[in-house]
């Protein structure tokens, strides 16, 4: 399908970041006829991928996390790349409470998973992680 | 993010607006646990109406202050919650250890 | 002076993304003291840069628009980058009211030096056009 | 950007919501030029009371279409300017040539 309008973002691994990356997310998906709900379900899903890639990805150390948006006729695809520290066990990061720091709720793959239509996670150990994820638009929607 | 703290009978009042996000967790956290320590409220209240974002890193900081106040047998009151923030708080299965009120008021009443 | 934030965007030259990155840039330069009003400015700023890149730089060209922004202490720059037609003169570019187009105002590089702090134009005919432009924070502000 | 037109004595009435950019011009340039096609309007009031951002692609279709109704001996009319568009109606000059009025019964009282 005819990919009809693309952006990417590159910005440094910062938590102020995060915010700005996701209302940027929010107002990509608004040329598509979602309902206010969806696009706040983007944010919350775009907002998780994000802050994994600041806080586990590149922990204290500074790198560039890239967020690549593609809005198809019925469609809006998020990518969220870092070049990070990867993961290990995908089958266990993504089960619900699992989190390798004790301090969070591991709850970001359960929220991704929940909002989106689609989550694609590929990973390697010490090159990074790509998060792909996938949100549809409802046919046959009251309006 | 914009955070309040009023003390009330023995209670912690909370006043949040804005984005619960990982940005802001730190500082909601910390404005929080000073509250704590600098006095004896056993119980929290979290106003809610202004924040229209909430992630899990947001969850997180009030999963943690709950179990803070666990430990001393208090327990936490949630009002004026937006609707996008429900839906987060229910899909996390906070609502079986936060109590939901209208207001502040009633929160009070509760405790 | 040392870089805090670096964000920077690169999006299909669409009418579409001029208001996206706009709000980007808002909220990228809410990082620092900046009124309402300045804010504002810098939006004015920023969206006649990148409708010139679409309009002029690209006309009905497809063709990638860059935004660089870069944060200080003290000041916020941002960097308009299209690799479209260029600028033949661009003393008479900056001129209040002139445009190579009819139907247009020819007020963007007057709203951009008004608006902000520095403008720098760089561009060679058939390579692109560069704009840069810098917000400064204005000192002993009433709060 | 969202765009009503109405007609009331001869005057077309123009409601615009949103941001007037490149993005929005080309339907609000349209838009105002079908409903001038259509009825004998020779005066345009328009009520920004929506709008909360305007740029030099933005006005430049004001002073297209207050050029048309000019050549008609017509006039244009602004309400409810919102202070950033007050801005860049002044630096542009736009206050020479448009009238400003409080609300859409003063301006139809005007003309
Ligand atoms: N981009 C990433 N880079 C490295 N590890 C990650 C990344 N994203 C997730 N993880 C790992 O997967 C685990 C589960 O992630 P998640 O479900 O978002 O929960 P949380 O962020 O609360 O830990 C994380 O604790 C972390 O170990
Ligand atoms: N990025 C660009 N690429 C090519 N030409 C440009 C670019 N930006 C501006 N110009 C030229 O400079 C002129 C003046 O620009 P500006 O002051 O923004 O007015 P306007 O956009 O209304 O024409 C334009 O009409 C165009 O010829």
């Amino acid at each position: 399908m005819a990919i009809k309008n693309h952006f990417k973002m590159t910005f440094d691994s910062l938590s102020e970041n995060v915010g700005i990356a996701r209302l940027t997310a929010a107002a990509f998906a608004a040329q598509l006829d979602f309902t206010i709900n969806e696009i706040e379900e983007i944010k919350v899903a775009v907002s998780e991928a994000i802050s994994n890639s600041v806080i586990h990805g590149y922990g204290n150390d500074s790198g560039d996390v890239e967020l690549v948006m593609k809005l198809y006729d019925d469609r809006v695809e998020y990518i969220v790349i870092d070049k990070g520290r990867g993961i290990e066990d995908i089958e266990q990061a993504r089960q619900p409470s699992y989190s390798s720091d004790p301090e969070r709720m591991g709850l970001g793959f359960v929220f991704m998973e929940t909002f989106m239509d689609e989550l694609v996670i590929e990973t390697e150990l010490q090159k990074g992680t790509i998060v792909r994820m996938i949100k549809k638009v409802q046919l046959n929607k009251a309006h | 993010m914009k955070i309040a703290t009023i003390f009330k009978k023995g209670v912690l009042i909370v006043r949040v607006e804005g984005e619960l996000d990982m940005h802001s967790a730190h500082e909601f956290r910390q404005t929080i646990d000073d509250a704590l320590d600098s006095n004896e409220a056993k119980h929290i209240v979290l106003n809610f109406n202004g924040v229209d974002f909430i992630d899990s890193s947001g969850l997180g900081v009030i999963l943690g202050r709950y179990k803070r106040v666990s430990l001393l047998k208090g327990q936490m009151v949630a009002t004026h919650i937006q609707p996008q923030v429900a839906r987060i708080f229910e899909l996390a299965g906070l609502y079986k250890i936060i109590k939901v009120c209208n207001n502040e008021t009633e929160a009070l009443a509760f405790l």
